[in-house]
C-alpha cells in the first residue's frame, strides 16, 4: 500500500473528503470542536458522502453543518423546526443518512415540541445537541437547558428548572442516549460512530462551551466546570461490522452493545457498575448525578429492540422519488370506479 | 299556494347532529338522482360531535345548478330547538312535515304553508324495538314521509339504501323496514303534496357520480403522484387527508410484502406537518398537507423558508370561516390574500383556485407538477363547500400526462455539467436546477438555508447578491403566471363582466341565468390561480363594469386585483362580497347587480 | 483631488466583528458630536458573533442629515478580507487611512486616493503589552490617527474616552495610551489630509443626544405604563426588551422588598411570548412584545385571536431582512403589509408607523393606550436601522396625559349597569365594553373565545351574528383610523409629492434638499400609520405625481395605497423600492425621481 | 341555620353560584363528569368566582369552561397554547386563581412544548388534561397519549410510544402530579381541592373516556380498561385549613401532606407502600405499572418547597393594572436623565 493508500477509511474515501467550509464562529467555541470529531467519526465509520443529509436548525451550533462534508447536501432549516424536515426527509428517502445538528435553545427551548415527538416515533436520525446553556447567536441569554443557580457573564441568574434533555429523552422512551463533553474526543468519536449504526433517533447531548458568552466562573457549562464535574460512565470503544473484537478488559468489566449494523460499542465500566440497557437505572444516575452536581458522561441508554419510524411506516428501502407513474397511479379500471368513469 | 315545482325544489332537513340523520339524508338525495334529476345537497353542522343544530339542504334542480339557494319549498322539522326559526325559513307556499308533537301557533302558525304532522317519536317508539337504533330509524322515517310526499317509487329508494349500505345488508333491511313505516304513514294520513313534485328525468346526470371535494383532492394526490403526506386534523381539512389514507391503504401497499409506496403521518402539530412535508420535497417526493386557517397561520414561516429556500410542496387549504378559531364548520373564502404572500418579507406564492370538484381532481395534480416545476410551495384553496359537501359531476379524467419533476439534475447532468449553481438562472425563467440528496455523485451536494445565498448556495451578506436573487425569485413569481391554470371566460360582448372564483362559481351560474331573465346580460371571468393571468385585464378592459363576487369581507381577490392593475381597469370593479358562513347563494350576486344597475350614478372604483 | 469637505464626511471603518471596534468608533462618533457637528453613525454587521467583515460608517454632517451615504470620503482599512471593495467604496478625491501591509497595487491603486498606511499591527505589538487586550487596542490606534488627521483636539477625544468607559477609568487610561500611540504615529508620519476637515460648530447640536431606537422604544413603554412584558430572542428586537428589563430593574423594583412592579419573561418561543402577553393583555396588564420577522410569521394565530377576542397587546417588529431567516443584521421595511393583515380569515390591525427613534418613544406609549382603547393588538414597525443604530435627537417629551385605560367596566360601573354585554357597540365606534378578571362583581365575568360569539359573548353560529359581529370589527378598524398617529404632511403646492414612512424618512429629507439643487420641488407626505388616514388621499388627490418610496422589494405600502385609494388617485403614484439590505441613501430617491421627470410619457400607474 | 343556609360553602356561596352554561358534549361523555366534580371541588374549598380565571385551549375538553362557574371569567384561546395565556394572566394579576382544562391532544400533541415550559416556571395553577386518548372535536384521531397497540374505533393501531404526561411532568420537575379517572369523584375532588391549595403547577391528568369514538373494545382508555386496570396508589382526603384533622387511621397507613394554603391532603396508603414525595419513586412506579399494563391513579408527586413564577419574578399581590402613572412612569428628573432632557 502507498501511504496515501493508507489514508482512506473503509469506502476508499480521504479524510479530506469529510472536510467543509472554514468555520465562521469564535476561536475556541466548542462547537468547532465537535465539528472535528464529527469528521473524524463519520470518516472512520465511513459514511458515503451522497447518502449524508446534513440538517439543522438556527444558532451557531446549526451554522456548522456547512463546515463539514461539503459534498453532503445540507438543510440548515428553521429554529427549532429541524426534526419535522428531518422527519420528512428520512421517509422521503430512507437510504439518506441523516445527521441531525442543533443547538440547547434549539432543541429545548423553541423546539422541544418537535424534539419529543421526534423520539416518540422514533425517527432513524442521530440528532446532536451542541450545549452551551446559551443562546450563542443571539449574545447569550439563558437557554431552557442552564442549570438553576448559574450566572450570565454580565449578571442574571437562572431561577427555572433545568431541561434535561438526556433525562427527557429516556422517559419519553428514548432508544439511544449518551452525554458528551466537545472536550473528550475520545469519548466523543466512538459514541458518534455508534450513533450512526443505531437505527432510530440516537440522541447525543454535548456540552460544548461558548467562549464569548458562557465561559465564566458561576456557568456550569464552561470548560472549566465540566473538566471538574465531569463524571465518565463508561469508556466506549466502536468496533465496526466484522471487525475482531480484541478483549483485553477482564470480564465483567466490559459491557457489549451490539448496534443494528452489526458493529459493536464496548463500554468498559469506570468507577461504577452501570448498565446501560436499564432506562430506569439510567434516569435514576442522571437525577441523583445532577443533585449531587455531577455531569455524567458516557452511553447513557440504549435499546435495541424498537422499531424506527420507517419499519413501523413499512417504508420501501427505494427512495420514494424513484417511483413512477405507473407505479403510483391508479389503472385506467380502478380509477374509472373511483372517479365516476366506470 | 305557489306554482308546482317540478324537479325543482329544495327540502331543508332540520335535526340535531350525531343523530345518523347524515344516512337518512343521502338516501334521499341519492333516491331523487337515481330519477335522473341532478341534486344539491348542502350540509350546514354545528361544531360540536352530538345534538346541536344542523340542516340538510336537498336541492332537486332540472337544470343543475349547484349552489345553495334560500328558496325552501319543504321543511322537515325534528328539532324542537330551532323549531320556530326553521318555520320561518320556508317559502311561501311551500310544506312542512314535522313531529307532531311541535306547537303550531303564532310564530310557527302560517297560513302560506301546507302542514303534514307525523308522530315520528310514537313511530319509532311503535315499531322499532332495538333501542339503541331506534335514533337513526327515526330519521329513515321521514325518508319513507318524503318519498311518498314525492311520488318517489318505492324501488328506486331501496336502490339508495343499498348503495349507502352496500356492505351491511342486515342494516340495509332495517332501513327500508323504517321507510315503509314512513310511507305507510304518509299514505295513509297525509294529504297529497300539492306544489312539488319530483317527476324522473333523461339526459341530466347521464354519467354524472357524486364525490366531495377533499375526496377528490385527495384522488389527484394519488394519481399525481404524491407519496408523502403529513397532517395534523382539523375540520374541513381533516377528511381530504383520510380519504388519501384509504385510498393509499387500499391501492399503494404491496399485497405480499405489506411495504408501502407512501408515508402519511399524522404530525403533532401543523408546524411540523409543513415541517415534514418540505423536508420530504427537498428529499425528492412529492408531498403534500391539507389544513384550514389556523393551520395556515402556523405554517406561516415553515412557507416562507420554503418559498426562499426553493423546495416543493402542494398545501391545500380547505378554507372554513374566520378570523381565529371563528366558525369551523362554516365556509368563507377568507384566506386569499393571507395564503398569496403567506410570510414575512416580500413573499408571494401560486395558489391555485379550483371552483369544483372536478378541478379540485385536477389541480391536486397540477399543484405537484408546479410544485415541483417552480421549486416553492404551492396552495390549492378550496373551502368546506366545496370540500366537504357531495357534488354531482362528471367523471374525472385520467392522467395522460407524465409527472413534471422539474429542474432536477441527476448523476448523468451533473457528469455533463458538474459546476452547475443551485441558484443560477440559467434558462432566465427565474428557475434554477438542483439536486436530490442521495444522487451519487461528488457534485450533487449543495446548502439549503432560509439566510442569503448566492448563485452557489454559500452563505452570502452582499447587497447585491441579495437584490439579485429577490429579483429571480420576483422573476419565478411571473414565470408563475403563465403556468398556472388559466381563466375560464366567458365573453359575449356585454357592457357588465362578473368576476368570481372558487365555489362561488356555482352561484354566479345561477345568478346569470336569473340576471339574464331579468334583463341584465353578463360576461363571466373565473379566476382559477394566482398570480394573475394576463388575461384578466383584457376581460376587465373589455368591460365597463365588473362585479367581483367573493366570500369574505374584506373583498380579498378584489385587493389583489387593484394592487395589479390599471388604475382605469381599476374604476370599472365593483365588490361583492358575502359572509355569514353558509355558502353564497344566487340572490347575493342577483340583488346588488340589479341594484347597481338602477343606480346611475357610480361612486367610482373606491370601496364601499 | 475633490473638494475640502469641512464637517461634511463620511469616515467608513471596516473591520472584523468580535474586534472591539465598536467603542472605537462610539468614541469617534462621540468625539465629532462634542465638537458641536452633527454625526449619523451607521452600523453594518454580519450575522455572527467573531471574525467576520463589519463596517462603521460615521457621517458628519453639518445640515443634520440623519441617513447613510454612498459617498465615502476617508475609509480606515483594517480587514484584508474586504481590502478590496473598500478600497472601490471610498469617492473619488477620498483618503485611506490602512494597515500597511496591505497590498496597494491593481485595483487597489488608485490615483484619485490619498493613501494613509499605517502599521497598526506592528504598533499594537509594539507597545500594547497585555496580549488579551491588544486586539481591542489596536482598534483604539486608528482613533488617534483619524483624530490626528481631523485635527480633533486631544481634549474633546478623551472626554469621549471618559464617557464610553464611564465606570471603568483604568480602561479609559489604556484605551486614551492607545489614541496617543495612533496620534502620535500620524503626527511623525503621515501627511496632511487635505479635503476632509472637522471644525468645532454651534447651534446645531445644542440640546441632542444619542439614542438608539430599541431603548427609545423600551423607554416609550415603560412611560407608557407597560407591566408585562414576554420576549424571544432575536436580532435585531433583542435589545429593545433588554432595554426594558435594565430600565425596569433599576426604576421599577421597591428598593426595600424587593418587590418588581414589572414582569418580564423570557418565553420559550415567540407563539409563548405573544400568549404570554394577550394572557396579560386579558387580565389587564399592559403588555408587550418585540420580535422581528420570523417571529410575527409565528404570532399569526394568536395575533388573529387577540384581534377577534379583542384583547390588547402591543408587538413592536424591530424589521430586518426577509423573506425567510434572511438577513438578520441587515435592515428592511419588509413585514408592513403581512402584519397589517396577519391571521388568516379578515384581520386587520392598527400598525404606528414611527420614523425617528422620537416617534418611537412616543409610539411606545401610544401603542399602549391604542391597544386598550381599541381593545386589539397593535403594531409598532421599527426596523434595524432605527433600532440598533445610534441617532442623535433632540429630548423627549415627558407625558403629561395620564394612560388612556380605554373602556374598563369596574365594579361601579356593573352596579349601574349589571346587564352590560361584552361585545355590544354601544358607542357606534365599534368597541365595546369590557371587564378584567378579578373584578368583584357578579356581572363581570364573561367568556373569551376565538369562535363566533354574540353580542352577550355567547357562542353562536347564527349566520347574522356573524355578519353583525365582523361588520361592527370593519366599523372599530374605521376607527382606528382617526385614533392613530396622523400623517406628517409638508405641502407647499408643487406637482410632485413624496410619500414615505418609517426609517425611509431620513433620505427623504436629504434628497428634497438634492432634488430642490436639482430644480425638482417636492412635498412630502409622512404616513404614522395604518389604517391609512383620511388625508393621505387629499394629499396624493393635491398631486399630480406622488412617489412611494419604501424598502421592500414589492412596494408594500404602495399595495396598500392602491387597495384603498381611488382608481384616479392611484394613478398618480409612483413606487420607488429599495431593498438591498443596507439602509436607503438619498440616491436610491433622488435617481428615480430625476429620471422619472425626465421622462414625459408615464406609463400610467401601473406596476413597473 | 335555615336549610337553605346550610347549603352555603365556606365563602357563604350556594353551589348553583359554581353552575355554568348546559353542555354540549356528547352524553356520557367524561368530561362531563369532570366538570360535575370540579363544580363540587369548587364549591367545597370555597373558591370565590371572581378570583377564578378559566383558561384552556381547543377540544371537547377545552369547551368545559363554558359549564361550570358562568361568574368567572373564561378563556377558550388557542389550541395547545393555552399555558402560556395563562403565564401571562398569572403574572398580570397574581390573585387570580388559575385553572386551565386542557386535552390529551391539547396538552401533548400540539401544546407539548408550552406545557413543559409551564411546568419548568412553575405557574401558580391547576392543569387538568381531560385525557381520552383521541381527538373527540376532530372525531377520534389518536393522540400522543394513545398506548401503544391501543387501535381506533374504525381500525388502525397506534404504534408510537405514548406520551405519559404525568411521567414527563415528574421528569421536568413539577411540583404537584396526579392522576385520576372521571368516573371517580371520590378520588378527583379531594386532589382537585389539594390542586387548588398547592402554589405552583399542579397537574391533573384525568383519564376521560370519550364515549363517541374510544369506548370500544381496544381502547385503553374506554370506561371497561379504566375500570379493570385501575391500581389506586392513595386514598386521598382534603382537609381545609384550620378544620381538625380527625385521625382513624392506624400510625403508618396515612402520609399527610401539608399544602401550601395551611390545607392539609391526607393519603391513605393502600395495597402498596407509596411515598408521594419521592421523585424518582414516582417515576419507577409510572413505568413500572405501565410495563403492567396498570394505571395507575392517586397523588404521584408532590412537593413544596418550590417557589412559583411569581415568587420567582418577584410579583407584588397587587394586580398590576391598578399601578398608576405615578407608580409606573419615571420621574420627572429621572426621565431627563435617560432621555434628553438634563
Ligand atoms: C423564530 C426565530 N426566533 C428567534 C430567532 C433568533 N435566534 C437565532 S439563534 C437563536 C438561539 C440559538 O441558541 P442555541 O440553539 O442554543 O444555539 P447556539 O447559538 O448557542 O449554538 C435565536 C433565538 C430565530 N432565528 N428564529
Ligand atoms: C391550530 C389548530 N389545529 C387544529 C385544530 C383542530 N382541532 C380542534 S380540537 C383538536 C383536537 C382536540 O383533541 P383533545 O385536546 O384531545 O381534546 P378532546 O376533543 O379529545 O377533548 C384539533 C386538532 C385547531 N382548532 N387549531
Ligand atoms: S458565540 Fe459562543 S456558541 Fe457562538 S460561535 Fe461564539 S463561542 Fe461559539
Ligand atoms: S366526541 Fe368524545 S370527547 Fe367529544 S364530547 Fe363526544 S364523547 Fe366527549
Ligand atoms: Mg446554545
Ligand atoms: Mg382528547
Amino acid at each position: 500500500m502507498t501511504a496515501s493508500a493508507q489514508t482512506l477509511n473503509i469506502i476508499g474515501l480521504a479524510r479530506d473528503v469529510y472536510k467543509g467550509s472554514p468555520t465562521t464562529l469564535c476561536a475556541g467555541c466548542g462547537h468547532n470542536s465537535i465539528t472535528n470529531h464529527l469528521i473524524k467519526a463519520l470518516y472512520e465509520y465511513g459514511v458515503p458522502p451522497h447518502r449524508l443529509a446534513k440538517m439543522s436548525g438556527i444558532g451557531c451550533s446549526s451554522k456548522t453543518p456547512a463546515y463539514f462534508v461539503d459534498r453532503a447536501h445540507g438543510f440548515n432549516g428553521l429554529h427549532g423546526r429541524m426534526p419535522s424536515a428531518a422527519t420528512g426527509a428520512k421517509l422521503a428517502n430512507r437510504e439518506l443518512m441523516v445527521l441531525g445538528i442543533s443547538g440547547d435553545g434549539d432543541t429545548a427551548s423553541i423546539g422541544l415540541g418537535q424534539y419529543c415527538h421526534m423520539i416518540r416515533r422514533n425517527v432513524d436520525i442521530t440528532y446532536i445537541v451542541e450545549n452551551n446553556g446559551v443562546y450563542g447567536l443571539t449574545k447569550g441569554q439563558f437557554s431552557a437547558t442552564a442549570d438553576v443557580g448559574s450566572t450570565l457573564k454580565h449578571g442574571g441568574t437562572n431561577a427555572y428548572t433545568t431541561i434535561d434533555v438526556c433525562g427527557l429523552a429516556i422517559e419519553l422512551g428514548a432508544t439511544f442516549v449518551a452525554r458528551s463533553f466537545s472536550g473528550d474526543g475520545k469519548q466523543l468519536v466512538p459514541l458518534l460512530e455508534a450513533a450512526f449504526a443505531h437505527r432510530g433517533t440516537a440522541i447525543l447531548d454535548v456540552i460544548s462551551p461558548c467562549v464569548t458568552f458562557n465561559d465564566h466562573e458561576g456557568s456550569t457549562k464552561s470548560y472549566a466546570y465540566v473538566k471538574e464535574h465531569d463524571v465518565l460512565l463508561n469508556a466506549p470503544d466502536f468496533i465496526h461490522a466484522g471487525e475482531e473484537i480484541v478483549v483485553d478488559y477482564e470480564p465483567g468489566t466490559v459491557q457489549d452493545v451490539a448496534l443494528d449494523d452489526g458493529s459493536h460499542l464496548l463500554l468498559r465500566k469506570l468507577d461504577r457498575d452501570y448498565d446501560a440497557t436499564d432506562r430506569l437505572g439510567a434516569l435514576r444516575t442522571i437525577h441523583e448525578s445532577r443533585t449531587r452536581g455531577e455531569l455524567v458522561t458516557g452511553l447513557l441508554f440504549v435499546s435495541g429492540d424498537e422499531p424506527d419510524l420507517c419499519e413501523r411506516e413499512r417504508m420501501p428501502a427505494r427512495p420514494l422519488h424513484e417511483y413512477k407513474e405507473e407505479e403510483l397511479r391508479l389503472d385506467r379500471a380502478t380509477f374509472a370506479k373511483i372517479a365516476g368513469g366506470a | 299556494m305557489g306554482n308546482a315545482a317540478v324537479n325543482d325544489f329544495t327540502i331543508r332537513v332540520a335535526t340535531v347532529n350525531g343523530s345518523g340523520s347524515q344516512s337518512s339524508n343521502l338516501v334521499l338525495t341519492n333516491a331523487i338522482f337515481r330519477l335522473g334529476v341532478p341534486v344539491a345537497p348542502k350540509n350546514v353542522f354545528p361544531s360540536n360531535i352530538e345534538g346541536l343544530p344542523t340542516w340538510y339542504d336537498i336541492r332537486a334542480t332540472s337544470r343543475g345548478y349547484r349552489c345553495r339557494t334560500q328558496t325552501i319549498d319543504l321543511l322537515v322539522a325534528l328539532n324542537a330547538a330551532t323549531w320556530v326559526q326553521d318555520v320561518a325559513s320556508v317559502r311561501s307556499g311551500g310544506a312542512i312535515v314535522y313531529e307532531s308533537t311541535y306547537p303550531v301557533s303564532g310564530l310557527t302558525q302560517r297560513d302560506d304553508l301546507a302542514y303534514f304532522p307525523v308522530p315520528f317519536t310514537e313511530l319509532a317508539k311503535a315499531h322499532v324495538k332495538d333501542g339503541a337504533m331506534r335514533k337513526y330509524l327515526t330519521n329513515m322515517i321521514y325518508v319513507g314521509v318524503i318519498a311518498e310526499l314525492l311520488h318517489i317509487p318505492e324501488a328506486t329508494i331501496e336502490a339508495a339504501i343499498g348503495a349507502q349500505f352496500k356492505s351491511k345488508p342486515k342494516a340495509a333491511a332495517a332501513n327500508l323496514e323504517a321507510v315503509r313505516i314512513g310511507s305507510a304513514y304518509a299514505r295513509e294520513h297525509l294529504s297529497a303534496l300539492e306544489n312539488i313534485a319530483v317527476e324522473p328525468m333523461t339526459g341530466a346526470t347521464d354519467e354524472l357520480f357524486f364525490i366531495d371535494g377533499n375526496r377528490a383532492a385527495a384522488l389527484g394526490s394519488l394519481m399525481g403522484g404524491c407519496t408523502v403526506s403529513a397532517w395534523y386534523p382539523i375540520t374541513p381539512a381533516s377528511s381530504l387527508c383520510e380519504s388519501f389514507i384509504s385510498l393509499c391503504e387500499k391501492y399503494r401497499v404491496d399485497p405480499v410484502s405489506g411495504e408501502r409506496k407512501y408515508a402519511i403521518v399524522q404530525a403533532e402539530d401543523e408546524l411540523a406537518a409543513i415541517g415534514m412535508i418540505v423536508g420530504a420535497g427537498w428529499a425528492g417526493a412529492r408531498s403534500m398537507t391539507a389544513t384550514s386557517g389556523p393551520g395556515i397561520s402556523l405554517m406561516a414561516e415553515y412557507v416562507g423558508y420554503a418559498s426562499f429556500a426553493e423546495i416543493p410542496a402542494v398545501i391545500f387549504d380547505v378554507q372554513r370561516v374566520g378570523p381565529s378559531t371563528g366558525l369551523p364548520t362554516r365556509t368563507m373564502q377568507g384566506d386569499v390574500s393571507f395564503v398569496y404572500t403567506l410570510g414575512h418579507g416580500d413573499t408571494k406564492h401560486p395558489v391555485l383556485l379550483p371552483g369544483t370538484v372536478e378541478e379540485l381532481y385536477e389541480d391536486g395534480m397540477a399543484a405537484l407538477d408546479l410544485a415541483e416545476r417552480l421549486q416553492c410551495p404551492v396552495f390549492v384553496l378550496s373551502d368546506l363547500d366545496l370540500g366537504m359537501n357531495s357534488w354531482l359531476t362528471k367523471p374525472f379524467a385520467f392522467p395522460e400526462k407524465p409527472f413534471d419533476r422539474g429542474k432536477v439534475l441527476g448523476v448523468e447532468e451533473l457528469n455533463a455539467q458538474p459546476d452547475w449553481g443551485r441558484y443560477r438562472d440559467v434558462d432566465g425563467d427565474g428557475i434554477p436546477y438542483r439536486t436530490l440528496p442521495g444522487t451519487d455523485h461528488p457534485a450533487a451536494g449543495y446548502f439549503t438555508r432560509g439566510t442569503g445565498h448566492d448563485e452557489e448556495a454559500k452563505y452570502s451578506e452582499n447587497p447585491d447578491v441579495w437584490l439579485r436573487n429577490l429579483n429571480r425569485l420576483a422573476r419565478k413569481h411571473d414565470t408563475a403566471r403563465t403556468l398556472v391554470p388559466q381563466p375560464q371566460c366567458e365573453d359575449a360582448g356585454h357592457a357588465v363582466g362578473i368576476l368570481a372564483y372558487g365555489s362561488t362559481h356555482h352561484a354566479v351560474v345561477e345568478a346569470r341565468d336569473l340576471l339574464h331573465a331579468a334583463g341584465l346580460e353578463t360576461d363571466y371571468l373565473r379566476v382559477r390561480a394566482l398570480p394573475l393571468a394576463a388575461e384578466i385585464a383584457e376581460f376587465i378592459a373589455r368591460h365597463e363594469t365588473v362585479y367581483v363576487v367573493e366570500q369574505n369581507r374584506d373583498g380579498q381577490l378584489y385587493g389583489i386585483l387593484r394592487n395589479e392593475l390599471l388604475p382605469e381597469h381599476i374604476a370599472r370593479l365593483r365588490s361583492v362580497r358575502h359572509y355569514n358562513g353558509v355558502p353564497i347563494d344566487a340572490s347575493a350576486i342577483v340583488e346588488p347587480l340589479l341594484e347597481s344597475k338602477n343606480q346611475l350614478a357610480h361612486a367610482g372604483g373606491a370601496r364601499s
